[in-house]
């Protein structure tokens, strides 16, 4: 079982799909059901993947055969430190994600399918270890975020449902040509991500046009200052489990990405232009904080945040990168990089399932709409003060130890920039106090006082990952031990 | 020429007739109505001719199926298709110029193949008269059997595939 | 019915001591009964339609608490003949659009098709040969080809009136009588296979002997389901409530024959009424014993056994003529879709499992 | 039975053939496809007439009728068939003129 | 398949439930009379054609002003003899007037009864008359004065 | 036996998540029990712990506990431990006690609201973060206790929360002193880089090892500065306290008089080893803080609201301690801190008393003649504003003065001459305080005429808007219960002996806190006075504590010139608020625009509203939608349209040029195919016919040529 673990991870959820669409059209608590059970499967093994599983800074759990013999393409999967968060994550929330979507009554055996179709791709890329392989699954996850923006979504989700596929598709088509770009200078011809790292040589000489074009791709994943515009959008128009999951996962793809394959593929170029991933970090940081404080919609309003927050994960690689060479710990930056793609994936899913939980409720999102609701939901607002209080970075909760750990190693290795990227700190606190005392506080409106308290359904979607928030805020070392020596590893290939 | 055989001639060609002429009225009427009304006398003096053949299974089947049949679905279809509030429903011949000779050289032809033809008739005397009924019924049964079930399939079939070409079509 | 003309001719020579007649071929007073015999049929049709009507007004007026016709004669008796008068004065009104021709001829092709299905039917017996026009060995099938007749009969009145609601209730009186023919077919169908003959005066003959040789007690209860559904259809081939969708006066008017009056009026009315008798006639022949007595015996003796075998066959029929009106009285019309769910969801299913068990049961006995 | 004696095979043939060849004209002239159909019911029949009849004549067996019976319950079948295919020209063309559902055309 | 067998049952079954009370009617006397020969009673308190009584009347315009119709019309000229008439109550009370004019316009009252009510003398009543069928329109207007 | 030292946080953490989770179920008795227990818990163990710690030598004088590893990456050590030293047990013990007595009062004081077990919970958490705080071993577990004390301020202040400007003072107290944290967190980057360690007995290892510059120790005792000062409402981010009045009054009394807001000088005393490296940081410390609480201190003068002039107070007192570690004088400034605690909690807890007995009531002018009707309140308020005035033998009085002297002794004179100026200001507006309160008749009823004019609008808070409250607006006054007034007892006791284990050795005392506190600032000493010897030449600014046992005539002197000004000062307030009521009034109008500056606080929030975060949010709008969605939005739709245009180009060469060319050679041959597709109709009776005709001369030649 354990030399097909991942297989059966990434494929668990598509399992289901024939399974759903057998089902009647009508029984939509059969499908939901369906969808709930192999989602937990598939949890259920990515909790026991992660129990057997320690970090050695290699890959484990490797399974590789060949796939298009002509082409060298394989069918390589193997995960260590850096993906093994996602790989909790992403069942995590996907699983959250089906309850989440327990009022979908719109076409649900089409949305059930889409959804673990997604699931699927995601788990792909975070297994992947060949770039064929990865790609495949990177474009897996397009086509059904695309239908599930785009049919399920908002008023404008035609809108955003295309301008999210063009960011992406550009994208795409740049990691297209890097990909065949390694492919044709690597020696034998490969795909193999390792083996590509081990022969980082050959791809000097166009090392800094692969890298922008990777990062590109990556960046608009992430989303990185400038591609970010369509983040607010597709999460705006999205529903409210597909907010989470491309909250919580989909941007993490991003980041992911670079740390597979840019960081140890193109070691030379990632050295000289790490300064300004630390830049577009900051960017990120302090533009999206500033963007997030005039937002008006409180999606819109989590999702800028969202960027401000993905701005630290920037940060960390950048500052590890740069920091290879001169500091002794800069792996303290990535580490803190790593750790905050996993704590916002579990806050800012959080955050959006709240944002999903009064939606459904008030059906609108106007945060000035709002007023008081603290009285009338203490619960519900219990739940918010965690997870913002959580994005914020409070002590003693998940985002802080990411966000601090990012800005020790940053500030060693880059003075300006920590000073700047830790005055989004303050920024954070206060749009969210603001949204918070707008939303929550004051004389509660009276438009809303019949309004109901959070159900026991979506407090199951909110609980374990307001369960993970704390844990990993006060005691974070089990996390950090499961990813610390790969990403030790993966700066000596770095450093070469 | 007996007596009887005068009556029997008479009716013969009154039905003879009755079948020739509601025929011409179908083939040449300019209403399509009255074409299909027009049917329902053809098929009676066809049910006719048959009695003087001596089936009479036959005779009342023609007239089950045919008129109550396929002339019913004959005039639901020219009632469906047609604006059915006008009531002159003309049925125009197109190229009658072309047809009549064609059709007239067929006629020819065949009317010189059947007199011609020396035909093996059976002596009269042997031409037994009885029920149809239940000798049609053995030789469906047994010699024509498997004819028999590959014509109900195709019944079948037809039903079907009638049913479902006529069936509403789901508006987008 | 060769040896029964033969009779005639025998009789009526011996009568009127008219040797010359001999010498017509017996075809010739063939047709000369028949005509006669027709016309015979034909009057008491028509007087029973008369009186038909009458009784359903009557029968109406008592179960609603009415009275009834009460003017025209004793407890209104003369009512149908007040009627019938009116209807014969009444102005003959051709719509100005309608296809004179086919408007003309509707009724008339209805009432012979309707007026055929008396042809075959047996009305009782005459030294063991059968009183009827014609004793088809086919009889049944002929019943069945005379009711699909009176379908294009109605198309033909239907279109012809050039009026929409004619036209509808033309095309859905066609529609539930070929639909309604199937179940009663296949009723037949069952008969046809405990007799074992389609005579009808065959079929008659089998069920002489008591009430518990009719056809209906013969394998009970399929054979009571039998009947069910044949009577069932047979109330809506006639058009008559709870089927009476094609006339519904609410929706339609009065359906294929809205534009009709004075004596064509009165041939589909009087058609209406010669169906509902033919239909109970059939129903007799079939189910109860023709004119047979209920008991294994007759109560007259010989020769006037005529008389009580055509009492009982008018008893039984006028009683299922009674039923009907009861029956209409009683039920409320149904709609067009529950109209044909009831036949191809309910009578049709449960006549073929009527065929499958009595076959069933004839295999095994 | 006597009667067959009156006549000869011969009438039936030629009542039939006639039958056939306005069967044929009606094919040929007419535009409405219902027409047509009509027309084919007459070949139809004019052939039933020719199968009983021969085979009464000269067969002198039942298979004729056999067959007539075959031929009429195809015809109940194709009519079935072909009426559901006017109506849905009907409602494809809003014409059932054969002449102007020519999209074969080249 | 089972609520389709009930759904045969309880149809067959109500039939014959509806069957046995049309029966049950059709035996059964008919409530209806034959309206020109026999009549039904009529309760004590129909309001039929309403009536005047010019004798009792003592043009007190009482019913003119209360008619919600307008269909009462009321004239009278000072009598040279008045006389007296016994009101309701038993009192006498003095005719001052003769009536002249007193028409009720059937076709228009709706026999609400008010006048009635408001008559100090009884000399308007609701009749149990109630075939008023005419052949004109001017015949239904009653004129009850006595010319 | 150091095993239960992590039950010390640990028992108020309990009661907290009980109370959160489950507290609406339970009884308000067992919520209190359990909250009050935990406290009393925590104080015990504290207690317990504080004599364990006598009982060692005095060198030795360290409890270390480390509970489990917390952050381990690369020299990234920090673990969750905690370390008991003298200075840290005076902290727990004031914390706890404090804590616990303002448990006892808020039974009282809370009994009738709603969100009562919230309430308890709240205030348990806070006491276990500010523990946290004090007993934490390094920088990052400080850091969370820190910040847990702001959320739990936050949640505190803004805990009526239905009333905009309460939530509002929260998201201001939290937003401020994340601005604070801003510069406490680059602080410990700048320190872990500097001497790779957060504990502070592993920094203290590590500087001993290689010393510090001191250009780098004054960056990064600035940066802690910063923090503190944000912590402890020192200019400039101050401005939140007066604002935390919003939240219940046991709540100011214990968070933003006792405990919360003294963490920065906490921090301060606790860092003072790196701070006696930096004399620049020390000077700027010790200036901000005199500047502080001489300028809260005017500004107390003229504010009207009850608790406003204690939150005043309560900068100004903190400046004060400020001042004292500023100029080295550690064991002062936490002296103070602690006579602070008792006094400052009980002027709190009085003025919560009344607010509670006039009814909700906190304008000083609508009160009046409380005296009368609240014996014990008066008494208590009354030893507590003597405290805090200065007059020995009350605790203040030594305290204070010992900053005094120390500040005058360390040679900072002008630092001197402000502090005692504020000190005669303290006199001044608290007996101001004490005069308007509790003497003279009841105004409540014909100043309610008067137009609430000089009120500064957006500063109104009223923190009772609890409806039974609301009710007996004006009822009878009547005397808190006894939950109240006992806590207020105990610490008015506490207030007048608190500062005997501090008399100076100028008045024979043994200054018993010095003494107990000097191993751990011994340790800065040393280093400074190597420090000190290499440097050389400069300048005395700080100088080791403990060493100026000279001078006592000195200090006796100055010592009976501030009590001489202090009740010089409070005369005055007796003369201007009882004998010649008209005379505030008067001054007021003779210089109105001082007076309307100091009514409005020299217009520093309006000014931070305007300049500050007016310019923020636009600079957010402009960010969001003009950048956003006009810059970046633009340019992406205009790639989208321009390819559509090239698209749309290339189909029109496609459709006229290419094909063209390709339909010209097309048509020929269509032409042709026109004229051979004639026959070809398409129509069904078209074919038949040829059908027909093709077999009449199929037929026709078969016969001719076959049967022929």
């Amino acid at each position: 079982m354990h030399s097909h673990l991942l297989t059966l991870l990434i494929f668990m959820p598509i399992l289901a799909v024939p399974l759903i669409l057998l089902l009647p059209r009508k029984s939509h608590g059969a499908i939901r059901i369906t969808a709930a059970v192999f989602t937990g499967i598939q949890l259920a093994l990515a909790i026991y993947l992660c129990a057997i599983f320690t970090d050695t800074g290699d890959f484990q759990f490797k399974e590789k055969y060949n796939w298009i013999e002509t082409f060298n393409i394989q069918y390589y999967l193997g995960i260590d430190g850096i993906s093994i968060l996602m790989v909790l994550l992403t069942p995590l929330i996907c699983f959250l994600a089906v309850f989440a979507s327990w009022g979908i009554n719109k076409g649900v055996k089409g949305y059930f399918s889409l959804m673990l179709l997604l699931n699927t791709g995601m788990m792909g890329v975070f297994c992947a270890l060949d770039f064929f392989l990865f790609y495949v699954f990177w474009e897996i996850t397009l086509l059904p975020m695309y239908f599930l923006i785009g049919i399920w979504g908002g008023p404008r989700k035609e809108y955003a449902a295309i301008k999210f596929f063009l960011y992406t598709l550009v994208g795409s088509v740049l990691m297209l040509l890097v990909m065949l770009a390694f492919y044709f200078k690597s020696d034998p011809h490969t795909f193999d991500l390792t083996e590509l790292a081990n022969q980082y040589k050959n791809f000097t000489s166009f090392g800094i046009i692969a890298f922008i074009g990777l990062y590109i791709a990556f960046a608009v994943k992430v989303p990185a200052f400038p591609f970010h515009t369509w983040l607010p959008d597709a999460h705006t128009e999205a529903p409210t489990a597909i907010s989470v999951i491309l909250a919580g996962i989909l941007l993490k793809m991003g980041v992911y990405g670079i740390l597979r394959i840019c960081l140890p593929i193109l070691p030379e170029a990632t050295r000289s232009l790490a300064i300004y991933l630390v830049i577009i970090g900051v960017i990120n940081i302090i533009y999206g904080a500033l963007c997030t404080m005039a937002q008006k919609d409180m999606k819109r309003l989590i999702a800028y945040s969202s960027i401000s927050h993905m701005g630290f994960c920037l940060l960390g690689i950048g500052v590890a990168v740069s920091g290879v060479a001169v500091v002794k710990d800069a792996v303290i930056g990535l580490n803190g990089a790593v750790l905050q793609m996993f704590n916002h994936g579990c806050i800012s899913g959080m955050l959006f399932l709240l944002a999903g939980v009064i939606y459904d409720r008030a059906h609108h999102r106007d945060i000035d709409g709002f007023g008081g609701l603290a009285n009338r939901m203490p619960l519900y607002t219990a739940m918010m003060t965690l997870a913002i209080f959580a994005s914020m970075g409070l002590p003693g909760l998940s985002g802080f130890v990411g966000e601090f750990l990012v800005f020790l190693g940053a500030f060693k290795v880059n003075m300006p920039a920590t000073v700047i990227a830790v005055f989004g700190v303050v920024l954070t606190a206060g749009y969210f106090l603001w949204m918070f005392r707008r939303m929550f506080l004051g004389p509660l409106n009276p438009k809303y006082a019949n309004l109901t308290e959070i159900n026991g359904r979506e407090m199951f979607t909110l609980v374990p990952l307001g369960l993970i928030v704390i844990f990993v805020g006060i005691y974070p070392m089990p996390v950090i031990n499961m990813v610390n020596n790969s990403l030790v590893r993966l700066l000596e290939l770095v450093a070469r | 020429m007996s007596n009887s055989e005068i009556i029997y001639t008479v009716i013969f060609y009154v039905f003879g007739l009755l079948t020739i002429g509601s025929a011409c009225i179908v083939a040449f009427s300019r209403n399509i109505l009255h074409s299909a009304f027009a049917l329902l006398l053809t098929f009676f003096g066809v049910a006719g001719l048959y009695v003087f053949l001596q089936a009479d299974f036959l005779a009342a089947a023609q007239v089950v199926i045919y008129v109550g049949g396929i002339l019913v679905l004959i005039l639901f279809a020219v009632m469906l298709t047609n604006k059915i509030t006008d009531i002159h429903m003309s049925n125009p011949a197109t190229k009658p110029w072309l047809a009549a000779p064609l059709v007239l050289i067929v006629f020819a032809g065949l009317t010189w193949l059947i007199v011609k033809t020396d035909w093996a008739v059976v002596e009269t005397a042997k031409l037994i008269s009885e029920p149809t009924v239940e000798k049609i019924g053995y030789a469906i049964m047994g010699k024509y059997l498997l004819p028999f079930e590959l014509i109900s399939v195709l019944l079948l079939g037809a039903l079907l595939g009638a049913a479902y070409l006529a069936r509403p079509k789901k508006k987008d | 019915m060769q040896e029964l003309i033969i009779w005639i001719q025998k009789f009526v020579i011996e009568t009127t001591g008219w040797g010359f007649l001999k010498t017509l071929p017996i075809e010739l007073w063939y047709i000369l009964f028949m005509f006669v015999f027709g016309g015979v049929v034909l009057g008491v049709v028509m007087f029973f339609a008369g009186v038909a009507s009458y009784a359903e007004r009557k029968v109406a007026g008592h179960i609603q608490s009415r009275m009834g016709p009460m003017r025209v004669g004793p407890h209104g008796l003369l009512q149908f003949m007040a009627d019938g008068i009116k209807l014969v004065m009444k102005e003959d009104l051709i719509p100005a659009k309608a296809d004179r021709f086919l408007f003309k001829a509707a009724p008339y092709v209805l009432f012979a098709g309707t007026l055929a299905l008396f042809a075959a039917i047996p009305y009782n017996q005459l030294f063991g040969k059968p009183l009827a026009i014609t004793n088809l060995n086919i009889g049944l099938l002929y019943v069945l080809a005379m009711s699909g007749f009176v379908v294009v009969s109605i198309l033909m009145a239907g279109w012809a009136s050039s009026n929409k609601w004619s036209l509808l209730g033309g095309m859905r009186s066609a529609a539930q009588i070929i639909s309604y023919e199937v179940p009663v077919a296949v009723s037949f169908l069952a008969i046809i296979m405990i007799a074992g003959t389609m005579n009808m005066f065959d079929i008659v003959s089998m069920q002489e002997g008591g009430i518990w040789n009719w056809l209906i007690f013969r394998y009970p209860p399929f054979t009571c389901f039998v009947f069910l559904v044949y009577y069932v259809a047979a109330m809506a081939e006639v058009n008559r409530t709870p089927f009476d969708i094609p006339e519904a006066e609410s929706e339609l008017v009065a359906g294929f024959h809205t534009e009709y009056s004075g004596m064509r009026f009165a041939f589909f009315f009087m058609s209406e009424y010669a169906n509902m008798l033919a239909v109970s006639a059939i129903a007799t022949v079939l189910f109860w014993g023709g004119w047979h007595s209920v008991l294994p015996f007759s109560i007259l003796p010989e020769p006037w056994v005529v008389l009580e075998g055509m009492g009982w066959f008018a008893g039984k029929t006028l009683f299922s003529v009674f039923l009907m009106m009861w029956l209409r009285w009683t039920l409320p019309r149904y709609r067009v879709d529950q109209l044909m769910k009831l036949c191809w969801k309910v009578l049709l299913p449960i006549a073929f499992a009527n065929v499958i068990a009595i076959g069933i049961w004839i295999a095994l006995t | 039975m006597a009667i067959l004696q009156s006549f000869p095979l011969q009438h039936f043939l030629i009542i039939a053939a006639m039958l056939f060849c306005l069967g044929i004209y009606v094919i040929l002239t007419r535009k409405n496809a219902v027409a047509i159909l009509m027309g084919v019911e007459l070949i139809l029949n004019a052939t039933n007439i020719n199968l009983v009849a021969l085979s009464r004549y000269v067969a002198n067996d039942i298979s004729g009728q056999v067959f007539a019976v075959f031929v009429i319950i195809l015809a109940a079948a194709e009519a079935a068939v072909a009426l559901a295919i006017i109506i849905n020209i009907y409602q494809n063309f809003k014409t059932v003129d054969v002449d102007k559902t020519d999209e074969l055309k080249g | 398949m089972t609520t389709y067998f009930k759904n045969i049952i309880v149809g067959l079954w109500t039939v014959l439930v509806g069957m046995r009370v049309t029966l049950k009617y059709l035996i059964s006397k008919p409530v209806t009379v034959q309206y020109p020969d026999e009549r039904c009673d009529l309760p004590e308190r129909f309001r039929g054609m309403v009536k005047g009584d010019p004798d009792k009347c003592i043009t007190c315009m009482y019913c003119v002003n209360v008619c919600p119709v307008s269909c009462i019309a009321l004239d009278g000229v000072k009598s040279d003899l008045p006389k007296k008439v016994v009101n309701l109550e038993g009192k006498e009370i003095k005719k001052l007037k003769d009536v002249t004019k007193f028409d009720i316009d059937i076709s228009r009252c709706i026999q609400c009864g008010f006048c009635v009510e408001n008559c100090p003398t009884g000399a308007i009543y609701l009749s149990h008359d109630y075939e008023n069928s005419t052949c004109s329109r001017e015949d239904l207007v009653y004129h009850w004065a006595k010319k | 036996m150091t095993n239960y030292l992590w039950l010390i946080p640990l028992l108020p953490a309990l009661g907290a998540i009980i109370n959160l989770m489950i507290g609406r179920f339970l009884g308000k008795r067992t919520v209190s029990l359990l909250a009050c227990g935990g406290i009393l818990g925590s104080f015990v163990l504290s207690a317990v712990t504080f004599f364990q710690l006598i009982k060692l030598p005095a060198d030795a004088r360290v409890i270390h506990n480390v509970v489990y590893q917390w952050l381990n990456i690369g020299k990234l050590n920090a673990e969750v431990a905690f370390l008991v030293d003298p200075l840290s047990i005076i902290m727990l013990l004031v914390v706890t006690g404090v804590s616990f007595l303002i448990h006892v009062y808020s039974v009282g004081y809370m009994a009738d609201d709603k969100r009562y077990a919230r309430y308890f919970g709240f205030l348990n958490l806070f006491v276990f973060a500010m523990i946290l705080l004090v007993a934490a071993d390094n920088l990052l577990l400080m850091f969370i206790g820190w910040e847990g004390v702001g959320l739990c301020s936050y949640l505190l202040i803004g805990f009526w929360f239905e009333k905009k400007a309460n939530a509002t003072a929260g998201k201001k107290a939290f937003i401020v002193n994340r601005i604070g944290d801003f510069g406490f967190m680059l602080g410990i980057f700048l320190l872990f880089w500097s001497l790779d360690s957060v504990s502070f007995q592993g920094l203290q290892a590590a500087l001993a090892a290689h010393p510090l510059s001191t250009g780098l120790a004054t960056a990064i005792c600035l940066l802690l500065f910063v923090g503190a000062a944000g912590k402890s409402a020192q200019i400039p981010l101050y401005v939140w306290l007066p604002d935390a009045m919003a939240g219940p009054t046991p709540v100011s009394a214990l968070i933003h008089a006792a405990t919360m807001v003294t963490a920065g000088v906490y921090m301060i005393a606790r860092m003072n080893f790196l701070y006696v490296l930096s004399p620049t940081a020390m000077l700027v410390v010790a200036i901000v803080g005199v500047a502080t609480a001489f300028y809260a201190g005017t500004i107390a003068l003229v504010q009207n609201d009850i608790k406003k002039v204690l939150a005043y107070s309560t900068i100004s007192q903190l400046g004060y301690m400020f001042l004292g570690v500023g100029v080295g004088a550690f064991a002062a400034g936490i002296f103070h801190l602690m006579t602070h605690a008792f006094f400052k909690a009980l002027l709190f807890l009085g003025s919560g008393s009344v607010i509670h007995g006039t009814g909700g009531e906190q304008d000083m002018r609508k009160m009046g003649g409380v005296r009368k009707f609240m014996p014990i309140t008066f008494w208590t308020f009354l030893i507590a504003t003597v405290a805090i005035a200065g007059i020995p033998p009350f605790a203040g009085f030594f305290s204070k003065d010992e900053i005094l002297w120390k500040t005058f002794s360390s040679g900072h004179r002008v630092l001197w001459a402000v502090g005692l100026a504020g000190a005669v200001l303290t006199a001044f507006y608290m007996s101001r305080l004490v005069f308007m309160t509790f003497f003279g008749e009841n105004r409540a009823h014909h100043v309610d005429h008067h137009p609430p004019d000089q009120e500064p609008s957006g500063h109104d808070v009223c923190c009772d808007d609890d409806s039974t409250r609301d009710k007996s607006h004006h009822a009878h006054i009547h005397e808190s219960p006894k939950t109240m007034t006992i806590p207020l007892m105990v610490l008015a006791v506490l207030s007048i002996v608190g500062g005997l284990v501090g008399i100076p050795h100028a008045l024979k005392g043994a200054n018993h806190i010095e003494e107990f506190m000097a191993p751990v600032f011994a340790n800065s000493g040393i280093i400074h006075v190597e420090k000190h010897v290499s440097t050389g030449g400069h300048d005395a600014a700080v100088l080791p504590v403990g060493e100026h046992h000279g001078d006592t005539t000195l200090e006796l002197l100055l010592m009976v010139l501030s009590v001489g000004l202090v009740l010089i000062s409070i005369y005055g307030a007796y003369y201007c608020y009882i004998k010649k009521k008209d005379i505030p009034g008067r001054i007021a109008q003779k210089f109105s625009g001082l007076h309307k500056l100091l009514l409005n606080k020299y217009y520093i929030d309006e000014i931070y509203q305007q300049v500050l975060i007016k310019s923020l949010l636009a600079l957010n709008n402009i960010l969001a939608y003009k950048i956003d969605l006009g810059v970046i939005d633009k340019i992406v739709n205009g790639l989208g349209t321009s390819t559509i245009k090239v698209a749309k180009a290339s189909g029109w060469m496609d459709k006229n040029v290419v094909d063209g060319a390709v339909n010209g050679t097309g048509q020929t041959v269509l032409a042709f195919g026109q004229v051979v597709r004639q026959p070809q109709s398409g129509r069904l009776k078209d074919y038949l016919t040829w059908v027909v005709a093709g077999i009449i001369m199929l037929v026709g030649l078969i016969w001719f040529f076959v049967l022929k």
